[in-house]
């Protein structure tokens, strides 16, 4: 049975502006449900009206089957992280992590032994009779995860639980959050504004922009087939390269600018009209080789070298594209750049509308570009680079 | 800030240490300056003209014997505190005093917090209750011992009229040695309300939101929010709201005189109006100096054993 | 003005400084006085400033004194005449009357015997009252009660009437100290001793005796639940008027207003003393003017002369009429203004003749005595705890003990 | 974050607060009104009755009754008090804002030896009983020849532990960065001062401007004592006087007297009410 | 000349710990120099003594060619934007901007200039009247950097100055102040835990840990021959994977786990001694093709599919390795994995003191992996993969 059931939510605060306008969404038990969305777009405010912190102005929220507009959040069986960790300053850790277990009636040694456990995982054990004060901003969202990890409630609405961590630390939160979810079977609500954890958390994405979703669908499927031009550019990182392309005689035109040549192979694949929204991802724009036949010059910009990639921009138009390349590759400022641009890695968004018109090619049925890492010619390909010994 | 008051501590425990690894340097123009000073010296004269200076004479009167006019005459040593502590309705005073603090300054902090408490969120007619309950705050002593007098009367008094208009009994509420402190402490309690409800009130607006919701997604009612949210988190207000009232209690004068003048039957002299009426009334300055002194001694160890008693409980965010 | 300095005003006259307690409707009758004085003298004016309570007024006096801005007289009440004698700050009126050729045969020898210590006069009487005894009318003859009592067992006895005959509480008291003393004196008794401060200073109490029989007559009513307290003098006043009671003892200054508001009849007796005795009289309390000692020749003059015009009959018997004091000169009882008042008001001239019929002597000159606030205050203190059903001797005791020991440490002061 | 001035939504009793549970508290917000409100609103109603009445027990008036106010201004010079008053009130307020608020900076950004003591003796002040103070100031007071002078009246309570205590408590909340970032950008100490910190702490100049105002206004004790007439004298004086010490009092003038002197504080309560509501709680966080 | 010479500077705030515990540095002029460290390790007490705001507690501060020890910061000339922003909340951002500039005497009309080009430059322009509690975080840092711009001090201390913008105006900020900075020829000392900024931005960096300065070079040095084990972690993400390696007859023993054959050309080459710390960076880790010495099978632990690349999480003993492959991977968890870990990718420490014994092989003089996008060779690898079609 769905968990949560959005039907046509709609909420506006001052009765003008709606900041939901219209949401329809179903969230499975078990789910790890994603919101991404630019900011002020009306995640929390969502999380929110699920919690029951915050009213509905239309629609209907139906909780384990039974209509949830006007039941008191203390009756949903849940708990959440807030953005602002809401930990209380005057009680130590370990009265912040079992704070409302009292409440519930559960018994002290249960509590005793939840605290333990939490406090455990989260790394938090040396650290429970401090107050909260005396913690760093890490160390205190760790607490705010502890209480919730320490209710146990079946739905766990998180609000960008991990902003305010270290990298290093982030990326071993991103595990242990995903794998408490999957021990316990939580329903989870996640709001994140970070392109790894969307990705690699949750189950299913819901992008919400201007009041509405975007898209609902696994990270690929929003990765490799955004639903629109919005979708598009927000989801990966650096973002899409975006331009208008014109079907020519002598090619691809990109921004009245680069042509890129077409076979007539490449044509005849061409979605219908001549005229759309291409985005290419940066890491598919590659150096032209010799055999390249959709290869385009263009003149660097400038070049950022990151240690394990280099990116490296230049013009497009008005439009700076950029290319991601891996590895260390020092690139001149206005040197000349030979890139093949092909419009099998292109979407094709519909040039008014800014809908999905035609995915990138080259993906399986699932959205995913292999299948098997012990596939040798992957193995071939991935390795091919370093090692060829260099000259 | 916490750092800047945690770095001149660390600085001074530092100067005590004996093995110190590399002496802590001030900020280049942080040197120690006397610029300091020249801002504090408006205030400082005035506090030495009008409070220090005023208050050793005070101290030094305390040890003479004085003409009404409160010319020295005579040293007389430790006499008149003697006098004082020997004196049956000095330590009635100083019961009185007791009583009055313990009635006053808990039911005052009690009924502003929990009508601060309901008045706190913005809901319809919010702001009218607000101005009421603040309101005590502009009225003056004077008029507060008109308007007062004229409810507790007790036999003209409208108070007791409404009470036996519903079949009660009067009471004597001034005049009954039993009521007459418990009738002050009410006026009193009506008098500070209005400041602490409005310190208080302000207090648990600026509570964050999500403090609340947590509560709300938990299931705590109405107690449980109040006594593990609410309180805990307006704790510094609360300690500057008692330690206020405090010292205003003791210092609580002008009720007495204007109502009670004492009575009956000693049931409503505080220290501070015994000193007044030994001051101002029977010109014994001697006597009241040394009341002076003890007073403030007073006041300042219960001010020291509250700031003990309940600085661990005050958590500063 | 007092002090060192002689400020005079535009026109030249010189400003005499007169310091007031009056409030309230007192203070435009006494305006009243100043006006008219100012109006017909081409050589002084008086400025009368208000200073609060007669012990405020005197406290300021204490510290003012000398400096510019003193006053050439201060309005004092009978309580502080002891300090402000012990201040050496005020000047001796005797002095002044001979300087000035003052005539002062005019004044109540009553009045002037309170103020007179060592033979000399250190206030000038001013403003009297006495506490008298307040009668529903319409209840006492109701209750056939015919005569009003002059003893506390005739008051006794009325009570019983009344309190047979209606359900009116009989009598209504609060705690009054000045009524206290007086009711010392007017059974004859010293209020402090040698001989109330009039022989050489006080340096105890000398109450007891008289303090007990009132004391015990306050309990027997309180045990026959015959006995109304009140909280304050207004709550009496209003308590009487609503027939709350029909009997309490208050001032004189009051009568006029309690006769307008009451709607019944309103009688005025003398206050009681113990069957067999008789009354002594009682003591000219109430307020005098004070002085200032070290006045330059000039408006030491005008002060007297101010001091004339103050007391002289005619001013005086207005001043009665329109504030409820009696008159401190004799020549104010024979004129018109006066016999017109009493007229209206027959009752006023019950308790303007209690004090005239007083005998001179120590015991009615008065208690002397600096810590006569603190002595009255211990008085209401042991009445209160008798009204609460305390111990009679307990109270008393508790009361002469702190009394004294108020006026020990005083005493050490100006020894 | 939204930027918008947000309304406070659950704070004290819960947003989500059940339909009794509101009633409740309505009921119980409307019987503390009236009983918190009722000795001004029953004053006020005694003011326009006549005396005869009240001694009667009859406090509401019958008819527009006036003579109370009449006579309480013909009793007292009232418009004299009540300029007197306000000058004081002002000028005083004014120079206690200007004093604290130099003592706070002085405490709080300026380094210097004895601070901790300095601060602890002003704190230690609040508790000297002021009666004990009065006479001796009255005395330095007429040294200075400023008795009967707003000056004098004004004086003795320029310095305030309060204030001094709670712009402290409001200039510890300023970031210490933005001094180093004014130092950095060059600014002296008292431009800093100017600048930043009493634009800054505006909120607390308002709240405690308010209670200063209060507090002077309805000052007793010191300006009965430091004056000597009626040129300087406060309306507290004024209502005061109008209660006759001997006798019976004129309720219904009295009334009308504290209604008079209290109506300017009430008014200041009432447009003040939000900013001192908000300033108050700075005194509290440390 | 150089702009700041720091020498054995040291600072306690206490007397006892010491945070900084011997500085040496020089900072030349117009350099964009980058101080990197985990929390806590001084970076900002450091730059804070650069100001002024901060007294020494031994050692020197040479500034310009004169010791600044005890310079008042207004005498220093230089500007600086505050990790929390320090904007004056009751100042409009106009004002803020141009705070300080009247008490240097600049003009009006220079000021306007001025403002008008820094508000322009960080698009500010329709936002100068209102108040910065009125702006959003981004914005606000933004105010922040417009102060430091107009007031064309020649030195420039930034505190983390990006921390709180999104991920898109965050790339666009970076490009903006180092264009900045390269036009007016600033001298910037830059305070980051952003790996992208520091590796993109900085001239030089400078690695601080424990009080001192662990490495001092340029992005590349530092990606490609880190001096210990604490700076070859702190760079790079996800961090590089560390193992206690050994050489045994059967070959190099990691973590007494794994085994990966070495060929006898391979144990020619190793450093000297039989026992280090070894470290592989993620995207070294590449699958063995049928033809690798080097493939070790593991077992996956995990792995994160995130649309331009999956990480696979395995185990070699108790260490949890990294790899990072570009493209999507489905691959399930528990399955076999065949990898090659080529001793030539690994960084090679002295196993106690975690000093750098041998930095990776494959590297040029410069420490770049390859030297020109026009080479073919690098095209032919870079496109080979999905150049391929798919079957
Ligand atoms: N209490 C409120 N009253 C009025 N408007 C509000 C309120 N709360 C939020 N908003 C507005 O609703 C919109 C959505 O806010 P919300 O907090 O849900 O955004 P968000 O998606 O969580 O953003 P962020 O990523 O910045 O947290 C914003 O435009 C905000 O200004
Ligand atoms: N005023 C101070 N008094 C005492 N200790 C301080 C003070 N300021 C900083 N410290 C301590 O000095 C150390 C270095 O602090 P600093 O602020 O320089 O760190 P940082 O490298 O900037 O860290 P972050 O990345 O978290 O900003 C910390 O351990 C901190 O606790
Ligand atoms: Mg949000
Ligand atoms: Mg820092």
């Amino acid at each position: 049975m769905a968990k949560i059931v959005c039907k046509d939510l709609k909420k506006s605060y001052d009765g003008k502006t709606e900041v939901l306008a219209g949401i329809n969404l179903e969230i499975q038990e078990g789910e790890f449900f994603i919101l991404v969305g630019p900011s002020g777009c009306g995640k929390s405010t969502l999380l929110r009206i699920i919690a029951g912190l915050e009213g509905v102005s239309a629609g209907e929220l139906i909780m384990d089957g039974k209509l949830a507009n006007e039941m008191l959040p203390k009756d949903r069986n849940l708990t959440m992280v807030f953005q602002s960790y809401a930990l209380y300053p005057h009680l130590s850790v370990r009265d912040n992590i079992l704070f409302g277990l009292d409440v519930k009636k559960v018994a002290k040694d249960e509590q005793e032994r939840r605290l333990a456990e939490a406090a455990e995982l989260l790394g938090l054990t040396d650290y429970l009779d401090r107050k909260p004060r005396a913690l760093s901003g890490g160390q205190r969202q760790r607490v705010a995860l502890a209480r919730s990890v320490c209710s146990q409630a079946p739905l766990c609405l998180m609000d960008e639980p991990l902003s305010n961590l270290d990298a290093k630390l982030r990326a071993s939160m991103r595990v242990e959050i995903r794998r408490l979810q999957q021990r316990l079977g939580l329903t989870v609500v996640y709001v994140t504004h970070d392109q790894v954890e969307a990705m690699t958390m949750g189950d299913r994405i819901a992008v919400l922009s201007n009041g509405r979703i975007q898209q609902l669908g696994t990270p690929l499927e929003l990765y490799n087939h955004p639903a629109n031009e919005f979708v598009a550019t927000f989801i990966g990182t650096p973002q899409m390269n975006m331009a208008i392309a014109e079907v020519q005689p002598e090619g691809l035109v990109l921004n009245d600018d680069v042509v890129v040549p077409l076979s007539a192979e490449d044509r005849a694949k061409l979605p219908a009209g001549t005229r759309w929204k291409v985005g290419f991802r940066p890491e598919q724009v590659y150096p032209a080789t010799a055999t390249s036949v959709h290869q385009v010059d263009v003149s660097v910009v400038s070049s950022e070298m990151m240690g394990n990639e280099t990116l490296i921009f230049f013009n497009v138009g008005s439009e700076l594209f950029t290319a991601r390349w891996q590895g260390q590759h020092r690139v001149e400022t206005g040197a000349a750049l030979r890139v093949s641009l092909d419009p099998r890695y292109a979407h094709f968004f519909d040039v008014n509308t800014g809908a999905l018109v035609r995915a990138a090619e080259d993906l399986d049925e699932q959205g995913a570009r292999s299948t098997s890492v012990v596939d040798e010619s992957l193995a071939a390909r991935m390795e091919a680079a370093p090692a060829a010994p260099m000259a | 800030m916490a750092l800047r008051s945690k770095r001149s501590l660390a600085g001074a425990e530092a100067a005590g240490a004996a093995a110190v690894a590399v002496p802590p340097k001030e900020a280049p123009g942080g040197k120690r300056s006397l610029a300091g000073w020249v801002y504090l010296l408006p205030s400082i004269a005035i506090f030495a003209i009008f409070v220090i200076y005023p208050f050793a004479r005070t101290i030094i009167t305390s040890f003479f014997a004085t003409t009404p006019a409160g010319g020295l005459t005579q040293f007389i040593g430790l006499s008149n505190f003697i006098t004082l502590f020997t004196d049956p309705l000095y330590t009635q005073a100083i019961a009185n005093t007791l009583i009055y603090v313990v009635l006053t300054v808990p039911l005052t902090i009690v009924i502003a917090l929990l009508l601060a408490v309901l008045t706190a969120q913005d809901l319809p007619g919010m702001g009218i209750f607000r101005t009421i309950f603040s309101a005590t705050m502009g009225i003056s002593v004077a008029a507060a011992a008109v308007f007062w007098n004229l409810l507790f009367n007790a036999n003209s008094g409208v108070l007791n009229r409404i009470i036996e208009f519903f079949g009660g009994e009067g009471v004597g509420w001034l005049i009954d040695q039993n009521f007459a402190l418990v009738s002050v402490s009410i006026i009193s309690i009506w008098m500070n309300l209005g400041m602490a409800y409005l310190i208080l009130l302000g207090a648990i607006k600026s509570i964050d939101d999500s403090y609340y919701e947590s509560v709300d997604i938990v299931g705590g009612g109405f107690w449980y929010r109040l006594r593990r949210v609410t309180v805990p988190l307006i704790s510094p207000s609360l300690f500057f709201v008692l330690t206020v009232t405090l010292i205003s209690a003791f210092q609580s004068f002008g009720l007495i005189d204007m109502l009670t003048q004492g009575g009956p039957n000693n049931a409503t002299v505080l220290l501070i109006y015994r000193l007044y009426r030994d001051a101002f009334v029977n010109f014994r300055i001697g006597s009241a100096s040394a009341q002076g002194v003890i007073l403030f001694i007073v006041i300042f160890a219960i001010s020291y054993i509250q700031n003990k008693l309940t600085e661990s409980k005050v958590t500063y965010q | 003005s007092g002090g060192g300095d002689t400020t005079t005003t535009e026109n030249g006259k010189t400003v005499i400084l007169l310091w007031n307690s009056m409030d309230g409707s007192r203070g435009d009758a006494l305006q009243k006085i100043v006006d008219g004085f100012n109006e017909q003298s081409d050589e002084f004016e008086v400025q009368s400033e208000y200073q609060g309570s007669y012990d405020e007024s005197t406290g300021s006096f204490f510290n003012m004194a000398g400096g510019s801005g003193a006053p050439a007289i201060v309005q004092i009440g009978e309580q502080n005449l002891q300090s402000m004698i012990d201040s050496g700050l005020v000047a001796n009126v005797s002095d002044l009357i001979e300087q000035t050729d003052f005539d002062d045969s005019d004044l109540l020898e009553q009045a002037v015997n309170f103020y007179t210590y060592d033979s000399s006069m250190y206030a000038m009487p001013f403003n009297s009252s006495c506490p008298v005894v307040y009668y529903n009318q319409d209840v006492l003859t109701e209750a056939g009660v015919t005569e009003l009592p002059t003893t506390f067992e005739g008051l006794t006895a009325a009570a019983e009437q009344i309190a047979a005959a209606s359900d009116v509480t009989p009598v209504g008291l609060f705690a009054y100290g000045y009524a206290m003393d007086q009711m010392v004196t007017n059974m004859g008794g010293y209020v402090v001793n040698n001989e109330n401060g009039r022989k050489e200073r006080c340096t105890e109490v000398a109450y007891q005796d008289q303090i007990k029989v009132l004391f015990d007559w306050v309990k027997s009513l309180n045990d026959a639940g015959q006995l109304t307290p009140f909280s304050s003098e207004d709550d009496a006043i209003s308590g009487f008027s609503q027939r709350q009671c029909a009997i309490y003892i208050d001032t004189s200054a009051t009568a006029r207003q309690i006769i307008d508001a009451a709607d019944f009849e309103v009688s005025i007796g003398f206050l009681p003393v113990s069957e067999g005795t008789e009354a002594e009289g009682i003591y000219a309390g109430g307020g005098a003017l004070c002085i200032s000692a070290g006045l330059s020749d000039d408006v030491a003059r005008g002060v007297m002369e101010f001091c004339a015009y103050a007391t002289s009959a005619d001013v005086q018997a207005t001043w009665a009429g329109d504030t409820g004091y009696f008159p401190i000169s004799t020549g104010a009882y024979e004129t018109d203004t006066l016999s017109k008042i009493y007229t209206e008001y027959p009752q006023l001239e019950v308790s303007a003749n209690q004090l005239r019929n007083s005998k001179v002597n120590n015991i009615t000159a008065g208690p002397l005595c600096s810590q006569l606030p603190q002595l009255r205050t211990d008085l209401e203190t042991a009445l209160e705890s008798v009204f609460n059903g305390g111990d009679v001797d307990a109270a008393i005791e508790t009361a002469v003990n702190s009394t004294n020991s108020a006026i020990e440490s005083a005493n050490a002061g100006v020894a | 974050m939204p930027f918008t001035k947000r309304k406070t939504r659950v704070a004290g009793i819960g947003r989500r607060t059940s339909r009794t549970g509101l009633i409740a508290m309505y009921a119980v917000l409307i019987v503390a009104a009236v009983v918190v409100g009722f000795p001004v609103l029953f004053s006020f109603s005694l003011s326009f009755t006549p005396l005869s009445d009240i001694i009667n027990g009859i406090y509401i008036p019958t008819s527009l009754y006036l003579e109370n106010y009449v006579n309480a201004f013909e009793a007292q010079p009232f418009a004299q008090f009540i300029v007197n008053s306000f000058v004081v009130g002002i000028v005083g307020t004014a120079l206690q804002i200007v004093f604290s608020m130099l003592a706070a900076y002085a405490l709080v950004f300026i380094p210097f030896g004895g601070k901790r003591i300095i601060f602890l003796v002003i704190m230690a002040t609040m508790m000297i009983p002021a009666e004990v103070l009065v006479v001796t100031n009255f005395q330095t007071i007429r040294a200075m020849g400023l008795i009967d002078t707003y000056a004098g009246l004004i004086l003795p309570g320029v310095a305030t532990t309060f204030g001094i205590f709670l712009y402290r408590q409001n200039m510890m909340q300023i970031p210490g960065e933005l001094k180093e970032a004014s130092d950095v950008a060059g600014l002296s100490r008292f431009q800093f001062f100017i600048r930043v910190v009493v634009p800054m702490v505006k909120n607390t100049t308002v709240t405690l401007a308010i209670y200063f105002f209060l507090v002077t206004w309805n000052a007793y004790l010191w300006p009965l004592i430091s004056t000597t007439n009626d040129t300087a004298r406060t309306v507290q004086i004024g209502l005061r006087t109008l209660n006759s010490s001997e006798g019976m009092s004129d309720f219904g003038m009295m009334a009308a007297g504290a209604v008079i002197t209290s109506i300017p504080t009430l008014a200041l309560i009432f447009f003040g009410q939000k900013r001192l509501q908000e300033g108050m709680t700075k005194g509290a966080l440390k």
